[in-house]
């Protein structure tokens, strides 16, 4: 069955906006964030108008109310990603949060076995990530290896934007104690293959981490049969609201990583002298959690899944095919990135001849066409492929293939107006 | 229509044909600014004398704002007191920030009064200033570097 | 001019809300979460329905409108506290994250002159908070002080539940590096003083932090004048929304403090070797922010500035002195925390006989009356005052004099209802 | 009205006149258990005889809820079999869990029905099974103490 993008475009307020001179909207920038559905938007109204108020603290109906929303939140996210126990699954503020929360306190636990954790890094041990990495995942990770003495390692890209897997028992060997990699890249929309790295890291008995944020929007993600040890993905990205994301691990693995932040709800008994701490999920929830956004969030998974993930990820490989076709057809445009449709998602790089992405998104604004610019968070990348940024085109279920239709028109303008 | 108060003819010609471009000797200060969200850069060299902008040079990549304001500013400052050429960023810079609300003076800025379009647009103000920040950096180390220029200027 | 309460709690929805047998809530646990006036609920739709954007990376409309929208509120906040600078401004998702966030980074800095930061801590150096913080003010301070080998001292409470400052001199003393207290205790509701505790650390050279969640919502903060070095409060307790709060410092420390978490946003240039970091606010600010939140919290900083934060103050005031006479006329009632109406706020605690506030809270909530009941993340202070837990009644601008009412005759009935 | 289908005078009887409270020698395992948001806590003792409970003690703080379950505990499992009584903690586990929505079988759980309604009040759930699961503890490290028994339960 295929999506009906029409009456989905119907559920999504902002569609209806205008720019400018009055232009329709045509948002091709849901690589950054996605816009919400009004199931979404009326979730979390209805949680404010009705039932707020703060939870696991109370006894009051409204704290019930709220904790039953807020938890159960937490079963529709393991559900949906197929998580072993819904302890699994820890609210965060987005993935970044998730990946520090990571590197933050495998770095505070002490390397090495006897003193303690498994999953502590020092000097000589290696982490590894690679060079299409989301800066949120290079960032913590260079961090950490400056905090610990760690080394840091990461897998190359090919001259098509593919991770070069020829020296991958290389990069990753027996000093490697963490792999961290992202599923899609956000800017060059290749889909990586988890298997191949999974195992490797396996025999050397790394730590493995997946940056889920551009797949778990867009197809169906079984996290227990990817067989990785942690995993991030944000709200915001998948029709859900801001400030809130997902890190899910193991539940070995959240058992044996110390706290993160300390405070309200991740305790079990605070003396002055010390204190002891909650099991996970709350151990890793410290404060007032988003209560709204994850109720929110919940609505917006429930949204996805009456979609049907493999119909979304239908309607994008559908989209992503039409758009490669139809950009080529543009003089000067080179794809950065996999240039096919096989094992990549709906974000396309490009560049235009030597026109800046900067003047290009521009112009294409002046029509109503939102694209992204620059370097989407992710500089290395564009310092491999040798352009200094790109213009990125991406797409979500309510993306049209008319709205590609404009963009391959607005393209041919900026030619134009650029001369 | 708006967007051609930004691409002002003047600036597209800046943007092909940029002036003053390169990098040359001699010079007292050299810095290296980015603008991170959207990979502009630009490498800028000063060269004072005796209280004098004698030479600005650079190189660098970005958009055709960035590039323009750079060629543009070359040409404005090379060879005026430094005093002057501070007041002229200071004029440009509080041009970037009017949102569009301030008539700029073309008396004192000439062809930079091409970019009062730019400041309606909050993302790419950044790119009209990248050169002048740099060279209002730069010009700081220089005169540092040499304080009885200071006193001159 | 005082509050026209009536009409204020026309703008609250969930005021209208009846529980159980159709009994009008009655809420009186303001300061475990406020609601949400319906301004508050309008402006994070109307940035959803035609605004929503990732911020700071786009140049198209869309994502203009947003980073005005949230710089925007960054403004607002920083004109509400009186801050010197904008910058001086961090977004993070709550109260708990800001002071985690400020442990953290002092933990990272390594401590003395020479190699770095002024505010780094290490074996040797003392960490001062008190007996009556929140427990996201005692933890993360445990955390830091196991991490460096610092020590954590506090000052201790008197017994009618204020800071006993008789031996502050030898509390806070020449090893002290970090001053860390409440302005306004959650569940005593005692008003600390900060100007001897601040002119004291200033004397030892520590920095000096104010945990101003229960003061923010409730009464004018000028942050400047208050003189601290830091200070963090939390949006969903200021009528704001969840999932969004406020870390305030002095420029000079946000300089000065190594990054917190790292990501999109907080860097300047990305490579794979290294990295450097953007200028405050955003250095701490990694990943997509909470910009509907944002939105959310300025809109609920516009709603208290047309109250008035001095009429608030006054009609809290009023209320709490009310509260405290009616509770007095409840057989057994006792009063935990100053059992008068100086310097202290609008949060009542107090046990009824030897009945478990468990079950006070439990039969309340039947009659439609909201209050907490626990501990309070603030554990060390039931055990200092002697009692196992407390019921809290708490108050806020749309609280009215009849609520308090509802609530003595409530505590009445509990009285029969266990014979 | 709902509030009375959980404080069931059964409840309030035992919360006003705790049975076996306090703590007894001999004892083969003790445990402290808490409930953190509330400040609930509970020291609880089991003696094994044999594959036998041969007592249950237990001292503590609480709401009525979890005092009354810890009262009623005591008494429905002191002289029971190990296995017995493991299986009447799954039972009260179940139907605390089951909120509100299963019939308690009374011939089981005895004077523990009565806490069926508590069910429908999740953050209550916590109160009642509180004893439970410091006795579930408890046994578990006097078993493991004394392995010789374990096998005749
Ligand atoms: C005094 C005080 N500090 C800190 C906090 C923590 O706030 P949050 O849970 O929003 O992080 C609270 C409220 O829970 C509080 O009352
Ligand atoms: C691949 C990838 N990883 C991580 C992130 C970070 O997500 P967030 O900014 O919500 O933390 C993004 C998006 O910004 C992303 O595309």
């Amino acid at each position: 069955m295929t999506l009906d993008v029409e009456r989905i475009r119907k559920d999504f307020p902002v569609l209806e906006r205008r720019v400018h001179d009055d232009q329709p909207l045509v948002y091709l920038d849901s690589a950054a964030t996605s816009q919400k559905p009004r199931a979404v938007l009326d979730a979390m109204a209805e949680y404010y108008e009705l039932h707020n108020a703060n939870v696991h603290r109370g006894i009051h109906t409204l704290a019930e109310e709220a904790t039953a929303l807020y938890e159960g939140a937490r079963d529709t996210v393991a559900g949906f990603i197929n998580a072993t126990d819904r302890s699994e699954v820890v609210f965060t503020k987005n993935s970044t949060e998730g990946l520090n929360l990571l590197a933050r306190t495998i770095g505070d636990s002490p390397s090495g076995g006897e003193s303690g954790n498994e999953y502590g890094v020092g000097p000589g041990d290696e982490i590894c990530i690679t060079e299409m990495e989301h800066h949120s995942n290079i960032v913590p990770w260079q961090l950490l290896a400056q905090r610990t003495g760690a080394t840091l390692k990461w897998i190359g890209l090919t001259d098509d934007g593919r991770l070069d897997l020829t020296n991958l028992d290389q990069v990753i060997n027996d000093r490697t104690k963490v792999v961290a990699f992202v599923h899609q890249s956000n800017i060059l929309g290749t889909l990586n293959p988890v298997e191949p790295i999974v195992r490797r890291a396996r025999e050397v008995g790394a730590l493995t981490i997946l940056d889920a944020s551009q797949t778990v929007p867009h197809r169906p993600v079984d996290l227990q049969s990817l067989d990785v040890d942690a995993a991030v993905f944000t709200g915001h990205k998948m029709l859900g609201p801001t400030g809130i994301g997902v890190l899910w691990a193991r539940r070995e693995v959240l058992d044996a990583l110390p706290p993160f932040l300390g405070g309200g709800e991740m305790i079990s008994v605070v003396q002055m002298e010390g204190s002891t701490f909650a099991e996970p999920p709350h151990k890793f929830e410290a404060g007032t959690p988003m209560i709204a956004e994850a109720v929110g969030l919940a609505a917006a998974v429930d949204y996805l899944q009456a979609l049907g993930m493999s119909e979304v990820a239908e309607h994008e490989a559908a989209l992503t095919s039409y758009a490669l076709d139809a950009l080529h057809t543009v003089d000067g445009l080179r794809v950065i990135g996999p240039d096919t449709t096989e094992q990549r998602g709906g974000a396309i790089s490009f560049v235009l001849g030597d026109l800046h992405p900067h003047d290009v998104g521009q112009v294409l604004d002046e029509r109503g066409i939102a694209v992204r610019v620059g370097q989407h968070c992710a500089a290395p990348v564009c310092r491999r492929m040798g352009v200094p940024a790109t213009t990125r085109a991406s797409f979500a279920p309510y993306t049209s293939f008319a709205e590609i239709d404009a963009l391959v028109e607005g393209l041919q303008h900026v030619r134009r107006f650029f001369g | 229509m708006n967007l051609e108060s930004m691409y002002q003819e003047i600036i597209l010609d800046h943007y092909r044909h940029p002036q003053h471009k390169g990098l040359r000797e001699p010079y007292e200060a050299e810095v290296h600014h980015v603008n991170p969200t959207c990979g502009d850069e630009v490498t800028l060299r000063v060269h004072l004398d005796g209280g004098t902008i004698a030479d600005v040079s650079y190189d660098g990549q970005g958009c055709s704002i960035s590039q323009a304001s750079a060629s543009v500013m070359a040409g404005l400052i090379i060879g005026k007191p430094v005093g002057e050429a501070q007041h002229l960023q200071e004029e440009f810079l509080a041009l970037m920030q009017s949102q569009g609300k301030v008539e700029p003076d073309e008396d004192v800025l000439e062809d930079a009064v091409a970019f009062a379009g730019v400041s309606k647009y909050p993302a790419r103000v950044k790119c009209a200033l990248l050169a002048w920040m740099a060279w209002k950096d730069a010009t700081a180390q220089a005169l540092a570097s040499a304080p009885s220029m200071e006193e001159s200027s």
